[in-house]
């Protein structure tokens, strides 16, 4: 079992992610955006940074690289796929996650960790933790604040909140909709959040919250690398 | 260009040079790409040691960090551009030193930024301010590569004149260096990046080589655009390149855009170059030789290859979604051949342009106002109120929390901040290796105006008692050397004091320059900046120290101890003086080398034997605020005892505070005594203010809230009114 | 032939910018300012081609990737060469 | 009333998000497409006052906040009240 990361020009968070999924044991391997067979991976990471410079709209242009067919592909497979900050807004711009992503309310970049309250464990990226769990992990972002038509918004993941699990409009560093830090589809396979859980899976670097999440990940993979088929 | 300059070419062409010579010869040979007034006096420097592999002269210095690892690292100015235009001025800056950095085959992995700027109370300098941050984010965020530290500072002086200064490091394996040569003829040079345009033509003269008055609008050259995307594809198509071998040499396009980097790689090469401006990819089509021979243009770089890997090349280039152009090839015989529509528009000695520049033994004199400065002294008799002179400096934007700064920076990426910006020096880890590099940057403009070599000489032991401090051994200094007009003889006396003062703490430390920039002309309407020389120091944490000292690590019930001399009482040049007493003056004290070599040895002992959860240094605001700064990240409060309450703001150098359990104070006690420097246990953390008291009596006390809201306040609240 | 892409932000959504530029505004002094908003234009060159096929493919341009239809809207003008200063 | 303000960087200026969207827009297979240009588009709402006095306060606002005059050049459009969809 193999997840795929896949590297947009402009990517820049691909390598921490192949480095703390192998930390965790699960595999993982970089792909180009213009290739166009995913057929060995049984999961697949948008990582983080600014595809094609973000200009226009952050992920409006990486939604139409080539790989994306693919992406869209697995998701309707049922394969784990996430997408981590600009991966996220990939997903969103891709329509593969309902809603966008605004810039800042206070139109400035924040990089600082923040807490997260685990609001549903129904999904590949929550499914080891347990609700109302608080994770202490890094935002990186501009455009993190999520807006959504509230019939659709998905079902909601995370929330900024503090470190009690207390979420509140003074919790929420960035303008979204009730506090939402990351959302999953109706199936719970394809999920999205603007924090960096690669970012805080050892403790030399501040903390190990995010393990809970991408151990998550890696065990939907492999659970889905084992329903599949075998392949040729 | 002066007329014997004009002279010196005709001299050197045997005629009277072609518009497009004359336009090379001119931003080569500015005061910013030929160090002109510099030059003479930068080869002061002691810059050898058996660990340099390249010192000063090329793109970024080279160390070597064993196990076949190398460091590069550079550190440039962006000053006049940021005060044209803050953000795109600053971003430019970013890109500029990271292509310094990949230049060499390295990796960036982490930068640092200097800024400085007029008080925060004018809506210009918060203009200024907010834009050259905004500007530093919106690229190295998007290039990829962390921000990990630096350093801001307010001050009347840069009112009209900005310092963003940038620092880069990079790590490379030894195999993978490259230089900036031309090669063998033959050799194919290929423009690889952003399409060329009318950029900042004459930016390096005109801009950086010049000083602002009121006419200075009517001098601006196009405003150059940052594209981060851009430099992000150029870098991995670059490190491809390298681990392939692919590349013979490669040269950045910085100021004076192709006539550098055609000229200098070829007189490296001791070669000529045939270079055809019709292949050059450009934004605009009607552009003259001149024009394409200045622009600078962004994200732009040479790269001298062998002809039989020319497709190789080309095909990296696509690859990567980088636009590639053949534009010239090495010939033999130092000539630098520039042809367009067919014609032959320039045709001069490849090395001239970079080595025959003029150089300008310009005349210095120590300041006629010195002496009353010196002299110049506060009556200090009155005891100050403690606490409110506390308040007062930790509500000053250049003693306040900078959150509001470092946290617009992705300091994370790549998973090696181990200690990030907010602390002393910063340590990254190098993984796959027991390696931690320990990079802190330093400058103080009071101090080096009040004693231009006494001031700077102090950076440099303050940087390396920073790298210590996370269990470093400082290795190398880079410096950037921002100066008012080099015509004026006390500014080139402040200028040479300096390169004294950085020369000396280095020699006594036996830590090599291997780079540096210079930046002259800081001025506006005649008045000149302080002599700003900021220092970075790289050190090598080898183990890296699996619990590196960290501010928030203090606990109730834990002792303070001051390390290094402990009785100073002279406030020259300190926050004290300039924001409580409202002073300038009187003679900063003197470092002493062989106390800042126990002290920075002590600091590193304890740090590597996590004897101590806390290390901070004292510097500026003294011991009052080095002991609040630990109480507001601690989280705790402290009772600090004193005899002398100039002890307690006072800046003399060689002084650090340690922060450790009770039954620490042997192991304390005894490293101390070993390494020479006297050890005071002053106090100890507790409660929920800080008490300074003497004679067991409290003569300041206020609470530790009070003193978080004014510190967390100081940039914050002035920003997002 | 040149196209114009007028790309509106459609009212329910935050307009985070607009907001910070109104403040500006204000505290420059500018009391009687009651709203900001700001939006992009994107002007596209295109090579020859007849006007309704132009229209058509612009169009495409804007429901893939000049506007994202959760936020924005847009409206296309198109100009003939020459038509325009 | 409304005023519109076109916010144009000037054309000697890189403009890196034209460039990237050109990119995007040829790799849909729009291979017509000669350029991209992204400018902003500034509508603001101001409460009575004579169009003169506006116009004078609009180009003020140009001046300090709306455009960079090192980058970028602007032109303003009036609307009175309901001229305008
Ligand atoms: N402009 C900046 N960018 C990034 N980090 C900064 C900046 N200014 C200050 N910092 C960080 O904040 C911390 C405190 O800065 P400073 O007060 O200058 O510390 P010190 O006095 O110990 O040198 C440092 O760790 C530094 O890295
Ligand atoms: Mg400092």
């Amino acid at each position: 079992m193999t997840v795929a990361v896949v590297v947009f020009p402009g990517s820049n968070c691909e390598h921490d992610v192949v480095y703390a999924l192998r930390s965790l044991g699960c595999e993982a391997e970089l792909v180009w955006h213009r290739d166009v067979d995913l057929t060995a991976f049984d999961g697949v990471v948008l990582p983080g940074g600014f595809a094609h410079g973000d200009y226009l709209r952050t992920g409006a242009i990486a939604r139409f690289s080539p790989v994306m067919a693919e992406v869209r592909r697995m998701a309707d497979e049922g394969a784990p796929v996430l997408g981590i900050c600009n991966g996220f807004q990939i997903l969103t711009e891709a329509g593969l996650l309902p809603g966008v992503l605004l810039a800042n309310r206070d139109l400035r970049f924040i990089c600082r960790p923040v807490h997260l309250r685990v609001e549903s464990t129904e999904s590949i990226l929550t499914k080891m933790a347990t609700v109302g769990d608080v994770l202490e992990i890094p935002l990186n972002s501009y455009e993190g604040n999520y807006t959504a038509d509230p019939a659709e918004s998905g079902r909601v993941l995370l929330t900024y909140s503090d470190g009690a699990g207390k979420v509140s409009p003074a919790t929420n560093p960035n303008g979204s909709m009730d506090n939402i830090a990351g959302i999953a589809n109706g199936a719970g396979n394809v999920a999205g959040l603007m924090p960096h859980p690669e970012r805080a899976i050892e403790s030399i670097l501040g903390s190990t919250d995010g393990r809970v999440l991408l151990r998550s990940f890696a065990v939907s993979v492999a659970a889905f690398a084992e329903g599949r088929p075998a392949r040729v | 260009m002066t007329d014997d300059e004009f002279s010196s070419v005709v001299g050197l062409l045997g005629r009277e040079p072609k518009i497009a010579e004359l336009a090379m010869y001119s931003v080569m040979w500015s005061e910013h790409c030929s160090y002109k007034s510099s030059r003479p006096h930068l080869g002061r420097f002691p810059t050898e040691a058996p660990w340099v592999v390249v010192g000063p002269g090329e793109n970024a210095g080279v160390v070597d960090l064993g196990d076949g690892w190398l460091a590069a690292l550079r550190i440039e100015s962006h000053n006049h551009p940021s005060f044209v235009e803050p953000y795109q001025g600053a971003a430019t800056g970013v890109g500029g030193i990271l292509r310094d950095v990949f230049t060499m085959g390295a990796r960036p992995i982490a930068l640092w930024d200097q800024i400085r700027f007029g008080h925060l109370d004018d809506p210009h300098n918060r203009y200024l301010f907010s834009g050259v941050v905004a500007g530093i984010a919106g690229y190295g965020n998007a290039v990829g590569v962390p921000t990990v530290g630096g350093e801001v500072a307010f001050e009347d002086c840069y009112r009209g004149n900005p310092l963003v200064n940038v620092m880069c490091l990079g790590i490379l394996r030894a195999d993978q260096l490259v230089l900036g040569t031309a090669g063998e003829p033959g050799t194919i040079s290929v423009l690889l990046g952003s399409s060329t345009g009318r950029d900042g033509i004459g930016g390096a003269s005109v801009l950086a080589s010049a000083s602002f008055d009121e006419d200075s609008s009517a001098k601006r050259p196009a405003v150059q655009v940052g594209d981060p995307f851009q430099e992000k594809k150029l870098i991995e198509a670059c490190l491809e390149l390298y681990q392939k071998n692919l590349v013979v040499g490669i040269q950045d396009l910085g100021a004076a855009g192709l006539s550098c980097s055609t000229s200098e790689p070829a007189a490296r090469a001791g070669m000529g170059m045939d270079v055809d401006l019709d292949r050059v990819h450009v934004r605009e089509s009607d552009m003259t030789p001149g024009e394409l021979l200045m622009s600078e243009s962004q994200e732009r770089m040479m790269a001298f290859v062998h002809p039989d890997q020319l497709d190789e090349v080309l095909a990296v280039a696509e690859k990567w979604e980088v636009d590639a152009s053949v534009v010239g090839e090495v010939k033999p015989g130092g000539t630098l051949r520039v042809f367009k529509d067919g014609n032959l528009v320039a045709e001069v000695p490849a090395s001239s342009l970079s080595e025959d520049a003029p150089t300008y033994d310009r005349p210095y004199s120590e300041p006629s106002w010195l002496a009353d400065l010196w002299a110049s002294t506060t009556d200090s008799s009155q005891s100050p109120d403690i606490g409110t002179s506390l308040l007062t400096m930790l509500g000053d934007p250049s003693l306040g929390d900078p959150s509001w700064v470092y946290q617009q920076y992705d300091h994370m990426l790549f998973l090696n901040t181990v200690v990030g910006p907010g602390d002393n020096g910063n340590l990254l880890r190098i993984k796959g290796t027991t390696k931690g590099l320990a990079v802190s940057t330093d400058g103080n403009g009071r101090l080096c105006y009040l004693d231009p070599r006494r001031g700077a000489a102090r950076l440099v032991y303050e940087s390396a008692l920073n790298v210590a401090m996370v269990g470093a051994r400082p290795m190398a200094v880079v410096d950037n050397l921002n100066f008012g007009n080099p015509e004026k003889p006390e500014v080139m006396w402040q200028f040479t004091e300096t390169v004294e003062g950085i020369s000396q703490a280095c020699e006594s430390l036996e830590i090599p320059v291997i780079g540096g920039n210079v930046s002259f002309y800081n001025e506006t309407d005649g008045i000149d900046i302080y002599p700003t020389p900021i220092v970075g120091m790289l050190g090598l944490a080898d183990p890296l120290p699996d619990r590196p000292p960290r501010l928030e690590a203090g606990k109730a019930g834990m002792d303070v101890w001051l390390l290094g001399p402990r009785n100073g009482t002279n406030l020259a040049g300190s926050a004290f003086e300039k924001l409580v007493s409202g002073h300038l003056g009187g003679r900063p004290t003197d470092p002493h080398p062989s106390t800042a070599g126990a002290v920075i040895g002590l600091a590193r002992h304890l740090a590597v034997q996590g004897v101590a959860p806390v290390l901070h240094d004292v510097s500026e605001g003294g011991l009052a605020v080095a002991i609040a700064e630990i109480c507001i990240r601690s989280e705790v409060g402290a009772a600090i005892s004193f005899s002398d309450w100039h002890h307690l703001f006072c800046e003399d150098p060689h002084r650090f505070i340690a922060v450790a359990p009770p039954e620490a104070a042997a192991s304390i006690r005894a490293a101390a005594h070993g390494s020479g420097v006297a050890a005071t246990r002053i106090g100890s953390l507790g409660g929920s203010s800080i008490e300074f008291e003497r004679n067991d009596r409290i003569e300041g006390s206020i609470s530790l809230d009070a003193v978080a809201a004014a510190w967390r306040g100081a940039i914050r609240d002035r920003m997002d009114h | 032939m040149r196209a114009t892409v007028h790309v509106k932000r459609r009212s329910d959504i935050a307009d985070p910018a607009g907001t910070a530029v109104l403040r500006g505004v204000r505290d420059l002094g500018y009391s009687n300012v009651e709203s900001v908003r700001i939006d992009k234009i994107i002007t596209l060159e295109v090579g020859a081609t007849d006007p309704a096929r132009a229209r058509a493919d612009i169009e495409a341009m804007c429901e893939k990737l000049l506007a994202n239809p959760v936020m924005e809207d847009y409206e296309i003008v198109l100009e003939e060469d020459g038509d325009t200063a």
